[in-house]
């Protein structure tokens, strides 16, 4: 299938995102620039990590309005699929095309490390690779991961199965030392109500070779494939 | 015209940063603090015929990019000068 | 020859504005001489930067000539922003590490921030990108009341900013002493890859090609910042010195990387440099210098933050952010194209001349007319007397009742130079750009070359206590460390790169120092064959009269063959036997345990390079054999901290046990250091082919270990202890000396 | 006592955050912007026995904690209630 990357300025995991795609999976991967509309003929646009503008203001605040998000907002409209890892998930939610917001972290500080993840609805075109409940280990890299919404959002979220990845322990079940950075609910990863439009914290680019912290996150990208068909 | 807006942590979304600062300035020894809640604050120098339309411009600033109705809430003053 | 005119309002320039801008009588005088006449105000200001002990290297250049610069491998030596080593498969690593000391004691944050900054510019000034950043830090004793806060700023900005550009921080070292209670250390490296063949230069060259300015418009920023500061002792009190804090702008940055980066590969960039300490000043007069040329810049073309700024202040400027280039001629459109497509102007502010001068406009009228050479080749060179200090009295023993070995065990694992550093470097991203196969954590940090199954390795070391009682064997035995480190993560040394920190250089005892750490870096470097490519000094590290102890930092890159074939320190198989490796018996001398305990001797033995060359190389023939299943480097805290630390495997703990000698000296063989010593694990079957191949190569190999399942560590008769409680403690101790959850 | 304090990047400070903000205004179509800057808003909820019980302790939380002398300015106003 043919993906799209994203670059805004200041996005860092996109050549990530591009390497994992091209050179680990053998897919058919194009790089698509923030001021151009194009996308460049793509069954799934990413939107990478990073800090894009800084992350000055709010994370993805700015970037939301580079042009290249009207297109993909177009994209989204007509169920085309759309995942944003880290930075870019928070330019979804800034963009409305995610619930929610990523706020700072409880700890107040950048976190580093690779955490435990639970699979909590493998139905999506972003988990079928996956079995429900199934445990994944992904590094998560991010200052500001604290996932808030409405409460009442929250609860239709989760009766609708929106809740994708939690973060949990070893044990495969949540706790507060469990959870990085205080994320409620431990929620660290949600979809749209269409499913197709897909938020995460944790980087499946950089788990998907051995010797580089597992291949856990080819499981996301193999289902996006499954899916696409 | 200088506008001043005032971006605050909305009611009921935890403000950990507010929460750090508190500790911060109960371990430096300062007490009755009842609450500490930490924003934003954003100068804006405008050129604008008249207050209205400064204020009209700053409200759609702050809907549009200056604050996350969803998380925040936002005041802003208009100064003329 | 035009001749300069003084602006309204400048001072008279005499004597005393001299040495107010720490030139002293003869310096002023050879400037008059140079020019035939009195400078203006604002040549003033640049001849007292670039004459600085910062720009110049005046004290330190000759002695740092004695450093071996020169290998098969070596592509760029010192001389250039940063040293460049040939890695194979066509790649070239561009490494260098730099001081932001000074800057960092005033504002931590903003201080460790622009450190990270300027090092990055200085290695993709090179053409290269950027792939790695390491960190050295030290910082006074945490009852200091500041340490908390100076740890937490530097940390804050060092991830601040390098996670921001998406450089990964994959390694450093982190040292609590009071020595440095009023003097921290910030030494940051960073390691980019360039393909041979494409590597940029800053010699100017074409007569009449443009002078672009590229990045950050021109503040008031650090005006006589890191020059002046690090170039005169530092007293917390005289705020005069204290500059206008530079203020970092990370996302600028990683635009500015992208955007040269893209342009090196049109091949119109004759020549860059970053405008790093007195700014546009240095980089323009430097670059024209390596060419043998002269440059012309009309200031009223500079991009300024603010209105105002006067000549010497934006010659001064060390606004951070900022790239000067000279273009080839009639390309200038094609580089604009590529710096606006990343939001950023490129302005032209001047061009290469053939007179060799420095000539600067502005409004008009000719501000600065000055010999290139002046400023770069002519400036001072001293041979600052040296001597070495009157013998200390040596410390007396204290009386204090030596600690059990257990008890030893776990105060060390609770002291902050022992303890996990996971607090700091958690908070750096060690992971972007897909290439760290080992992170921080561990001896060494391990990088893949995409595209190739070469790895490289990584570390940085320094030994301040070994260093405060020989300066000379200290430093080698910093390098040694190193070396070791990155062998015993199965690669071969193969470059270094140093950041000489020390005291006032006009104080005899302190330029014996220093010449003493050169002279150690230099025989060890020769004698693992390692030549020193880049590096940078770092003086008047004083604070009111007190110097810090000598600390030349010493980074080390190695290269593996092969990634895949990399060792990392924890043992992985239950039943694998432990050997220890060692090129002479330790000792309590400048060791943790002696920190803890109180002073236990205060003589360093010799070293013996060859034998330490032999274990770095027997460790590199077992790792490419698959000998061994894992190898730690044994440092602070000793061997028993060693045999725990291996233990700690984040896949799962285990344990080990050893068995001791009879009539072993516990304190000094358990706990001391100063000798390269590794603890190996692997499989029966290799044990003795490893034996062998050590003991023949007139290493010490001590025998008697193996990991196991159940969790305890057990050492003779004298250590039994639950591994899971040890883990505890090391990991808990620095978030809870922070008082962080 | 309600304390509100604005803290802000000093003058002729480099204010990336201000600028970022001025440049996406100005691309979202915003005109006769003629500068931004951002910075800190923090509000107290102090124990105190009178106005200038409260102004004396925001003068020294600003000075120890919320603000950075070398790089910001502050401001304070006190409200009771
Ligand atoms: N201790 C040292 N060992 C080897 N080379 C050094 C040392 N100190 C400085 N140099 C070299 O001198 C040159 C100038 O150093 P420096 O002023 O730190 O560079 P920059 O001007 O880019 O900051 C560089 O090429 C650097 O590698
Ligand atoms: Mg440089």
């Amino acid at each position: 299938m043919k993906w799209g990357v994203v670059t805004f300025p200041g996005s860092l995991d996109d050549r990530d995102t591009l390497h994992a795609l091209r050179e680990v999976m053998g897919q058919e991967a194009v790089s698509l620039w923030h001021k151009d509309q194009s996308l460049g003929g793509a069954q799934c646009v990413v939107l990478p990590g990073g800090f894009s503008y800084g992350d000055y203001l709010r994370c993805g605040a700015i970037a939301r309005f580079s042009p290249i998000m009207r297109s993909i907002a177009r994209f989204a409209g007509d169920g085309g699929l759309v995942m944003g890892i880290c930075n870019g998930f928070q330019i979804l939610c800034e963009a409305h095309l995610l619930p929610g917001a990523l706020t700072r972290n409880r700890s107040l500080s950048f976190i580093c490390e690779r955490v435990t993840l639970r699979v909590e609805n493998s139905h999506t075109p972003f988990t079928r690779a996956a079995r429900q409940g199934e445990l994944l280990r992904l590094p998560i890299k991010h200052g500001e991961g604290l996932y808030v919404a409405p409460e009442e959002e929250l609860r239709q979220m989760e009766e609708r199965g929106q809740v994708l990845l939690r973060y949990v322990g070893a044990d495969g079940v949540p706790s507060d030392a469990a959870n990085p950075n205080g994320s409620t609910r431990a929620i660290a990863g949600v979809a749209n109500q269409r499913f197709n439009v897909f938020g995460l914290m944790p980087h499946p680019e950089h788990a998907a070779e051995p010797m580089l912290g597992g291949e856990d996150g080819l499981r996301i990208f193999q289902s996006i494939i499954e899916s696409a068909g | 015209m200088r506008v001043k807006v005032f971006v605050t942590p909305r009611q009921g979304i935890l403000d950990p940063q507010g929460r750090a600062v508190e500790q911060a300035l109960k371990s430096l020894g300062f007490d009755g603090i009842n609450g500490v809640h930490v924003g934003r604050y954003i100068v804006l120098d405008l050129k604008a015929a008249s207050a209205d339309e400064a204020r009209d411009a700053a409200r759609r600033m702050c809907d549009e990019l200056l604050a996350n109705p969803l998380i925040e809430d936002y005041r802003f003053e208009v100064e003329p000068g | 020859m035009s001749r300069p005119v003084a602006l309204p309002g400048e001072p008279p320039v005499d004597h005393d504005l001299a040495a107010a801008h720490g030139l002293t009588r003869d310096e002023f005088d050879r400037i008059r001489a140079l020019l035939g006449r009195t400078p203006t105000y604002t040549e003033l200001g640049v001849f007292s930067v670039m004459w600085s002990e910062h720009c110049s290297y005046k004290s330190s250049r000759r002695h740092l000539r004695m450093m071996p610069a020169r290998g098969e491998r070596v592509v760029q030596g010192p001389g250039e922003n940063a040293g460049a080593i040939d890695v194979g498969d066509g790649w070239l690593a561009v490494f260098k590490i730099e001081s932001h000391n000074h800057p960092s004691f005033v504002e931590p944050y903003q201080g460790a921030a622009t450190g990270v900054g300027g090092i990055l510019r200085d290695i993709f000034t090179m053409g290269a990108r950027p792939v790695a950043s390491m960190d050295s830090l030290k910082f006074g004793s945490f009852d200091h009341p500041r340490t908390r806060y100076l740890l937490s700023g530097v940390v804050a900005g060092i991830g601040g900013y390098g996670n921001c550009v998406g450089v990964p921080t994959v390694a450093g070292e982190t040292m609590f002493d009071p020595a440095y209670n009023a003097n921290i250390l910030v030494n940051a490296f960073c390691l980019g890859l360039v393909r041979r063949g494409e590597l940029l230069s800053a010699r100017a060259s074409g007569v009449g090609n443009p002078v672009l300015y590229v990045g950050s418009a021109t503040g008031r920023d650090g005006i006589h910042g890191a020059s002046l500061l690090a170039s005169a002792e530092f007293h917390a009190t005289s705020e005069s010195k204290r500059p206008t804090v530079q203020v970092g702008d990370p996302f600028t940055e990683k635009l500015l990387i992208e955007a040269c980066l893209e342009a090196a590969k049109t091949g119109a960039i004759v020549a860059i440099q970053d405008m790093g300490a007195a700014g546009l000043t240095s980089s323009s007069s430097e670059m024209a210098g390596r060419g043998g040329l002269g440059i012309e810049l009309d200031l009223d073309r500079v991009p300024l933050r603010e209105p105002g700024l006067t000549p010497y202040e934006i010659l001064l400027s060390e606004s951070q952010e900022r790239m000067l280039i000279v273009a080839a001629r009639g390309r200038v459109g094609e580089l604009e194209g590529i710096f606006t497509k990343w939001d950023l102007h490129a302005v032209e502010i001047g061009r290469i001349t053939d007179d060799r001068r420095w000539r600067v406009r502005a409004g008009g009228k000719v501000v600065a007319d000055i010999p290139v050479a002046a400023l770069t080749d002519d400036a001072p060179l001293y041979d600052r007397p040296a001597a070495p200090p009157p013998k200390p009295a040596t410390a007396p023993r204290t009386t204090a009742a030596a600690p059990s070995a257990s008890e030893a065990l776990r105060a060390l694992l609770a002291s902050p130079n022992v303890a996990s550093k996971r607090w700091i470097f958690r908070q750096y991203d060690s992971i972007v750009q897909s290439n760290t196969v080992v992170g921080p954590g561990g001896d060494a940090a391990v990088l893949r070359i995409k595209g190739t199954h070469r790895g490289l390795a990584l570390t940085v070391d320094s030994n301040p206590r070994a260093c405060a009682i020989d300066p000379y064997l200290g430093a080698v035995a910093t390098v040694c460390e190193a070396a070791i480190n990155v062998a015993a993560a199965g690669a071969r040394p193969a470059g270094i790169t140093n950041c000489l920190n020390y005291g006032n250089p006009e104080r005899p005892e302190i330029m014996w120092q220093f010449i003493r750490g050169v002279e150690g870096i230099r025989d060890a470097a020769l004698a693992f064959d390692a030549p020193v490519v880049s590096g940078n000094v770092s003086f008047y590290n004083e604070t009111e009269g007190r110097a810090i102890p000598p600390t030349p930092t010493i980074a080390v890159v190695g290269l593996l063959d092969d990634f895949h074939q990399r060792v990392t320190q924890f043992f992985s198989h239950p039943g694998d036997l432990v050997l220890i490796v060692r090129t002479g018996r330790p000792q309590l001398a400048a060791s943790e345990y002696a920190s803890l305990f109180g002073p236990d001797g205060d003589a360093l033995g010799p070293i013996d390079l060859a034998r330490e060359r032999a274990l770095a190389e027997g460790l590199v023939d077992a790792a490419q054999a698959g000998l061994i299943s894992s190898c730690h480097d044994v440092s602070d805290g000793g061997l028993a901290v060693a045999l725990a630390e291996a233990c700690f495997n984040p896949e799962g703990p285990l344990g080990a046990e050893l068995a001791l000698a009879p009539g072993f000296d516990t304190a000094r063989e358990l706990f001391g250091e100063g000798r390269s010593t590794v603890v190996l694990s692997a499989p029966l079957e290799s044990v003795v082919r490893l034996t062998e191949r050590f003991r023949t190569a007139g290493l010490e190999v001590i025998a008697g270990g193996r990991v196991t399942r159940p969790t305890r560590l057990r050492i003779g008769s004298v250590i039994d202890e639950d591994l899971l409680e040890l883990r505890e403690i090391y990991e808990r101790a620095l978030p809870g000396r922070i008082g962080d959850r």
